[in-house]
């Protein structure tokens, strides 16, 4: 019932929303804490959940096609592990990349089949491809397996310049050209117009005449691909494979891309959210490691409560 | 109040210190002994719970670098995957500490000592006592900890590296029960059933331990006595289970190792020379030595 | 009409079961270019499984289709859309999170460095609403219109593109003269050019100005397929029905013979929303059939929505018996007797997943709250009333209204209401999608409720059905009241010229 | 809906045979003390907390919504109970501690409720909030250590006997007692007019917030029921383990009984077969003998080929009958 002057900005609302609170989440940490106030700190927000930004993206296309996945974070485990024993075994580093990429796309076209042919809640289908996923880490190795290669370690390690003294990594820098090209699909293509559409009602979808099919699995494909290059990343990241990396990842994915203001059941939302959402997760673990003195368990009794602020007045800014 | 992070001048040393998680008991004890300790010493000590996920251990190791505390601390989960950060921290010049565990890297010199146990040389140590202490054919069963995890792993290593010496000792059946008690005493359930014969139940803490003996309870038999049972830990659970005779041999694995870690950072800032190993002591303890060390123990 | 050109269309022996139901049995239909033709049958007779069956979204059990000539068997509607077959669906079927100008575009929009082109597509949808006389905001999202918009919306998909056969199921069940005029023309148009135009209508006037020729299905059967100008309305229903129209025509008497001017029931004072209606006073008595008029977006429903407080009014007040009545929700408008049947039985109407008990007993068990539950009995006898009341069909209690087709569904709605035996009965558009024997059984019923001494305020774009059974007629125009006219009214013109008098279009807004 | 359920069954019987052909005695049963003792039992008892946790979640299911803090709540439910008892060996104490845990989960519940149902933030957002938070306040009352408990009353909510075991006839009674309250009540048919189209419902005059909050109740009260039994299982309160992860076994039970995670149509009787199916693969794995590292390829394999036996589609698929789109 928003009247029309009303209507533009009331779609981005819960985007605007979340960007306006992560922006006052750093203010209050900057009066706070010394050394807070960095152009470092932001960077680090970046580097150390570049991983996240990508598996969000990817998980945007999901949630918005009214689906869900709950494999990406094994996806991300599986891949570091084959990262790590594929170089470990002496495979050159872009026949390890095309593997590791090729395996997560499989995994979730494979996914998106089973949930499209047989119709079958993602729910459950994602949920066996998250344990396939990580069973399959323990096959290949239950003991973390080291990254020694040069290359890769020369990639992670860099650390790109920045004016003002603040570095970032090559993470970063793939994590925002993903997260550009998925905006661009999603915005911009007819295939991101038709996942909003399957989102917002699959049978009208359908009755349009719109490839319903080539989304709801195309989906899945993108997911698993953003997975397994997330879990690129990661390797790049820890340097390692592992088959308990990245436990409870994927509420980690689904929560940022939430928090962003992407409906659950399908049909609004928009990538960018996802990206403030991960920022907001983010932020919220930093601001507790440099207070410093909380113990475990206040530790995620805060972060609930931060959480908790976070979404409560994302609510009531965007009802007003 | 928001603490601040004075730097290497001052006279007093921070500490940020990367705590894994708070997933047991024994992580509990190891956690407040150093924060206890840190007071003792008086040593600010920066803290942060990882929840079990090594890249929350990362972004708070990169957060201490950027807080320029005087030392960092922490328990790595896994051997591998620090190379980045902690290159980050030497370029920093902040000295780090390894505790609980080592890491896998080829430079050395990106930390200055290490101090913790050995899980295999834990898995060594029950291994050597069943071994002196079964008599003819043994059937084994073991409650492993978490899948993949390094403890886990370790202590099955060396628990299998010292059966095979005798090959009249056979485990046959192996499953995880995930650290837990309710894990312990499922797993148990189920193996009661499908073995025939279990003569020694070797699990990989205290806690899946004292489920199995639950376990064994309700079956009608006899924990310590039908059934040998031997653990890792030596939790105060654990060694009361052990001074009752229902548990006949635990592996310590001392969590308190708060002290020597203060000591070694005093050291480090100092600048002094520290061992790159030091290990903690622990020792085991049979059923006669629990009733003695039991009422003494702190965890 | 010699049948010179070959059938673009051919449906041979088509056969199709659901789980309980044989909607169509060796059913024949034939479509030819450059002619409407009217697909006729009451409620539930197979129409819209017929036009689904076409159009891939059924595969039929046995039966061939053609498409000029050639066999098909489309998968899905998408391939039956490739193949030239462009369709309006009977529920509006579009996606209310999109904006209007990609629910009309999307499929076929114009793209420009392999990214779609907004302004191009919101242009190019500008053209098509402005071709059948709709000028909203193409960039405005679906969701935020009026039911009436959102079937223009679907009929401009459908015209949008350049088709050969154009389906159109029940397109006008919800559009005014002025709408319905606009849409004849294009079809007119697009028949000219060649177009098979196969059209579903209840409104047998529509279907006599418009069709050329005419397919009657009776219960999943073929009853006769005809040149409109060859059979008479009398026959033509008694086709459809298998019954004489003898009833239709008894309401004016009942009408008639009824006499007002109970006490006032419920009285609106100053009642308002911004942005949807400017406050209005309304009087309402016992026993009287109040009448909306307005042409679509004046504001009929959202009139209707306040009184029910499913909207919250910014300023005014209800009176209910004279005593002020605090409208904070629907529950308290249902407390105080009043009920209230949604234009958008899909959206806003009717629970599809549950059953037809269920969806009937739901106001009333929702009034009574759920530790009160209605007994089995009490509930078996409702139900079994109202089945039989409105001739809802399949008459089993236990079948998910989803699979109901949309005159029955539309019962169904009507029925939850009458259960809770309401002093005011709001009723929007609730002979929408209506078969032609159903409706003069709705409206009979409606006369019989105000007999009774319930207060009926009725809503439809039918303005004649709005004069025969109002007592009374409230004129809106662009969301305001401007007139009340009283039982002297006797004919739709005086009625006609209120409502289009002098109306300035309003920028951005739905006008015919 | 009848129909729908045996396939679920057949799923659970062809689980059940997998371990008959590789153990035997796995269906063998003995009495032992008064009590029932046999693998079946085992299934039956541990798989008691899952399935109660998953009644809840059901009902939550059905209205469109999704509760992730169970496990969390569970914990909260054990720490309570057991710190409140200490010690102490009396049934009181146990009772009163037991009391105390369920009437806080209670509060819990009425937390999610109104952040759902009052606030409007989506269920899977708001419930996660107690999740991560719950943990920590189960931890801050038992302040991170395993607290163990020596009382025989409150051993029996878990481990006790009456012929079968004490903690699935509390499971049973539960059950029952929602399907006597949901199907003799209206509240059945309103959480699923809920579920099915809120907004329909709303103008229905359906109290769609106080169903809501109804629902989060339950499912809390259930998870701390849940939680009683898992600490008394193993007479221990471990607040960062005691049904850890247990909401997604929870959902899943929910889902492979047939229940949309989009809300409306449930089955309680489908959950309770979900629940079984779990808890028969946990157990199978431990019974046959499946290597750690291989379990949960193996447990992705059981879950989906349970799932493609129930799909309607890929039986329509195998016997090449027509599909029907759903319009
Ligand atoms: N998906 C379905 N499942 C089960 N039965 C169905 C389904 N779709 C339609 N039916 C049944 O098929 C019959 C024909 O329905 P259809 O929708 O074709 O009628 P219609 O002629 O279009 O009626 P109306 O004028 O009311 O729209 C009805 O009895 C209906 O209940
Ligand atoms: N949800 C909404 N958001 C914004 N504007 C709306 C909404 N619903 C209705 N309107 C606008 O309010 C005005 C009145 O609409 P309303 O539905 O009351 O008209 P009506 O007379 O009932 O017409 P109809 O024949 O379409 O039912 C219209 O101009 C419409 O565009
Ligand atoms: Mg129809
Ligand atoms: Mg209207």
């Amino acid at each position: 019932m928003t009247a029309l002057a009303q209507r533009v900005p009331s779609r981005f609302l819960p985007v605007l929303a979340t960007v306006v609170l992560f922006v006052l989440a750093f203010g209050v940490g900057s009066a706070r804490y010394d050394g807070f106030a960095s152009g470092q700190v932001v960077a680090n927000l970046f580097i150390d959940n570049a991983f996240l930004i990508v598996l969000a993206a990817g998980m945007t296309f999901v949630i918005l096609s009214g689906g869900i996945d709950l494999s990406v974070g094994s996806v991300v485990a599986l891949s570091t592990m084959v990262t790590a024993s594929g170089l470990q075994a002496g495979w050159p580093v872009p026949l390890v990349i095309v593997a590791v990429l090729l395996i997560g796309s499989t995994l979730g076209l494979l996914m998106g089949l089973v949930i499209h042919k047989f119709d079958i809640q993602p729910f459950i289908v994602t949920l066996a491809g998250m344990f396939l996923a990580r069973g399959l880490c323990f096959l290949i190795s239950v003991e973390s397996v080291s990254i020694k290669d040069k290359t890769f370690r020369a990639v992670a390690t860099a650390a790109i310049e920045l004016p003002g003294g603040v570095t970032i990594t090559y993470n970063v820098v793939i994590a925002l050209l993903v997260v550009a090209a998925a905006m661009y699909v999603l915005h911009r293509t007819r295939f991101g117009r038709t996942v909003y559409a399957v989102g917002g009602n699959e049978s009208s979808a359908l009755l349009m005449g719109l490839p319903t099919t080539r989304v709801k699995v195309g989906v899945y494909v993108i997911s698993g691909l953003c997975s397994s290059l997330a879990g690129l990343l990661f390797s790049l990241y820890m340097l390692s494979g592992y088959g308990l990396h990245a436990v409870g990842m994927e509420l980690d994915a689904i929560a940022a891309v939430v928090i962003g203001g992407t409906l659950l059941a399908g049909g609004v939302g928009y990538v960018l959210g996802g990206l403030a959402g991960v920022l907001v997760l983010g932020t919220i673990q930093t601001l507790i490691s440099f207070q410093g003195t909380l113990s475990s368990w206040w530790t995620k009794i805060v972060i609930g409560v931060l959480l908790l602020v976070f979404i409560a007045v994302q609510r009531t800014m965007v009802r007003r | 109040g928001g603490g601040t992070a004075p730097s290497n001048g001052g006279g007093t040393i921070t500490m940020g210190f990367a705590q894994v998680g708070a997933e047991s008991g024994w992580r509990t004890a190891n956690t407040k002994s150093i924060q206890d300790e840190a007071k003792a010493a008086g040593i600010d000590l920066k803290f942060s719970d990882a929840q079990q996920k090594q890249e929350n251990q990362i972004k708070a190791i990169r957060s201490y670098i950027q807080q320029k505390v005087s030392v960092i601390a922490f328990s790595p989960v896994v051997e591998t995957g620090w190379d980045t950060v902690l290159l980050e921290a030497k370029r920093a010049n902040i000295p780090v500490i390894l505790t609980d565990r080592s890491i896998d890297s080829d430079d050395t010199s990106l930390y200055k000592t290490f101090l913790g146990s050995d899980f295999v040389e834990e898995g060594r140590k029950a291994g050597d006592w069943l071994v002196a202490n079964a008599s003819g054919p043994t059937t084994v069963v073991e409650l492993q900890g978490t899948t993949g995890a390094a403890p886990a792993n370790d202590r099955k290593k060396g628990f299998e590296e010292k059966i095979a010496a005798k090959p009249d000792i056979k485990v046959v059946a192996s499953q995880t029960g995930d650290f837990t008690r309710s894990g312990g005493k499922q797993v148990m359930e189920a193996f009661l059933k499908s073995q025939p014969k279990i003569d020694v139940v070797y699990a990989h803490n205290d806690d899946m331990g004292l489920g199995a003996i639950e376990a064994i309870k309700a079956a009608g038999k006899v924990p310590g006595k039908d059934i040998k049972i031997i653990t890792v830990d030596a939790v105060k659970d654990g060694m009361t289970a052990l001074a009752n005779g229902e548990i006949n041999f635990i592996v310590e694995c001392n969590p308190l190792l708060g002290k020597q870690l203060m000591d070694l950072a005093k050291k480090v800032v100092a600048g002094e020379d520290v061992p790159a190993r030091v290990v903690t002591e622990e020792g085991t303890f049979t059923q006669e030595q629990a009733k003695t060390a039991l009422p003494q123990r702190q965890y | 009409m010699t049948e010179s050109p070959p059938p673009v269309v051919q449906m041979r022996g088509i056969s199709l079961a659901f789980p309980g139901v044989k909607a169509l049995q060796d059913v024949d239909f034939r479509l030819f270019p450059g002619e409407v033709h009217a697909l006729m049958g009451e409620n539930g007779a197979g129409k819209s499984t017929l036009i689904k069956t076409l159009t891939g979204v059924h595969r039929p059990d046995s039966g061939q289709v053609s498409l000029a000539g050639a066999d098909v068997a489309f998968s899905s509607p998408g391939e039956a859309q490739h193949a030239g077959i462009s369709t309006v669906y009977q529920e509006v079927n579009l996606c209310a999170n999109l904006t209007v100008a990609e629910n009309i575009l999307l499929g076929r929009e114009p793209r420009r460095f392999g990214g779609v082109d907004f302004s191009a597509m919101r242009k190019r949808a500008a053209e098509v609403l402005a071709r059948i006389g709709v000028h909203i905001d193409p960039a405005s999202s679906l969701g935020e219109h009026p039911i009436a918009v959102q079937q223009l919306v679907a009929i401009a998909r459908a015209i949008a593109v350049d088709c050969r056969v154009l389906v159109l199921d029940e397109p006008t069940s919800s559009l005014d003269a002025g709408e319905v005029a606009e849409l004849f023309r294009i079809m007119r148009v697009l028949r000219d050019e060649g177009v098979a135009i196969l059209f579903v209508s209840h409104f047998l006037d529509q279907v006599y100005e418009i069709s050329d020729r005419m397919t009657v299905l009776r219960n999943g059967t073929l009853v006769g397929e005809h040149l409109t100008a060859e059979v008479d309305r009398r026959t033509l229903i008694a086709q459809m029905i298998g019954r004489d129209l003898g009833a239709l025509e008894a309401i004016e008497d009942a009408a008639e013979k009824r006499k007002t001017g109970g006490p006032v029931l419920v009285q609106a004072s100053g009642l308002g929303r911004k942005g949807a209606i400017e406050p209005f006073d309304l009087e309402i008595r016992a026993g009287e059939v109040v009448g909306l008029a307005g042409l679509l977006g004046s504001g009929r429903t959202e009139l209707a929505r306040l009184l029910f407080g499913a909207d919250r009014a910014d300023s005014g007040k209800v009176l209910v018996d004279g005593a002020p009545l605090r409208l904070r929700g629907p529950r308290s408008a249902i407390a105080a007797g009043i009920a209230f049947s949604s234009e958008d039985r899909k959206g806003e109407g009717l629970v599809a997943d549950l059953s037809i008990r269920d969806n009937l007993v739901l106001a009333m068990q929702a009034a009574r709250g759920w530790t009160r539950p209605l007994s089995r009995r009490t509930k078996d006898q409702l139900v079994e009333k109202y089945l039989k009341a409105l001739d809802i069909r399949p008459a089993n209690p236990d079948a998910l209204v989803r699979t109901l087709s949309g005159g029955n569904q539309q019962k169904v709605l009507l029925a939850r209401w009458l259960v809770t035996e309401p002093r005011l009965l709001i009723l929007d558009e609730p002979t929408r999608g209506i078969d032609i024997g159903a409706k003069a059984q709705i409206q009979q019923l409606v006369t019989a409720l105000a007999a009774e001494g319930t207060a009926v305020l009725f809503i439809s774009a039918e303005l004649e059905e709005v004069v025969r059974i109002a007592d009374r007629i409230v004129v809106l125009r662009d969301r305001r009241k401007i007139a009340e006219l009283d039982g002297s009214v006797t004919g739709v013109d005086e009625v006609v010229e209120l409502i289009a008098g002098g109306a300035a279009p309003e920028p951005e807004k739905v006008v015919s | 809906m009848k129909n729908r359920l045996i396939w679920p069954l057949v799923a659970l019987a062809a689980l059940l045979l997998l371990n008959l052909v590789v153990t035997p005695s796995f269906f063998a049963l003995r009495i032992q003390d008064g009590a029932l003792y046999g693998g079946l039992v085992d299934v039956l008892k541990n798989g008691a907390p899952t399935l109660l946790i998953a009644l809840g979640m059901t009902l939550v299911i059905a209205t469109r919504g999704i509760d992730l803090s169970v496990g969390a709540v569970a914990a909260i439910a054990g720490a309570v109970s057991c710190v409140h008892i200490g010690t102490s060996d009396s049934a009181g104490t146990a009772f009163a501690g037991m009391a105390m845990a369920l009437l806080l989960c209670a509060l819990l519940g009425l937390w999610n409720g109104f952040l759902v149902a009052g606030m409007g933030i989506q269920p899977i957002i708001a419930t996660l909030v107690l999740m991560t938070a719950g943990r920590g306040i189960a931890m801050l009352v038992t302040e991170g250590q395993i607290v163990t408990v020596n009382n025989s009353a409150y051993k029996q909510v878990g481990a006790g006997f009456v012929v079968l075991p004490v903690a699935i006839l509390i499971s049973l009674l539960v059950l029952g007692l929602v399907a006597f309250v949901t199907r003799r009540t209206a509240l059945g048919m309103l959480i699923e007019s809920v579920g099915v189209n809120p907004e329909a419902s709303r103008l229905a005059g359906v109290r769609s917030g106080t169903i809501i909050w109804t629902v989060y109740v339950f499912a809390a009260v259930c998870a701390g029921i849940a939680g009683l039994m898992i600490s008394s299982n193993v007479s221990a309160a471990d607040a960062n383990n005691a049904g850890l992860w247990i909401e997604m076994d929870a959902i899943l039970a929910v889902v492979i009984g047939g229940t949309s995670l989009a809300g409306g149509r449930y089955s309680l009787t489908g959950t309770l077969l979900g629940a079984l199916i779990i808890q028969t693969l946990t157990t199978t794995v431990y019974t046959i003998g499946v290597a750690p590292e291989v379990t949960l390829v193996f447990k992705a394999i059981v879950v989906i080929a349970v799932c493609l036996v129930q799909a309607p589609k890929a039986r329509a698929a195998l016997s090449f009958r027509k599909v029907a789109v759903p319009s």
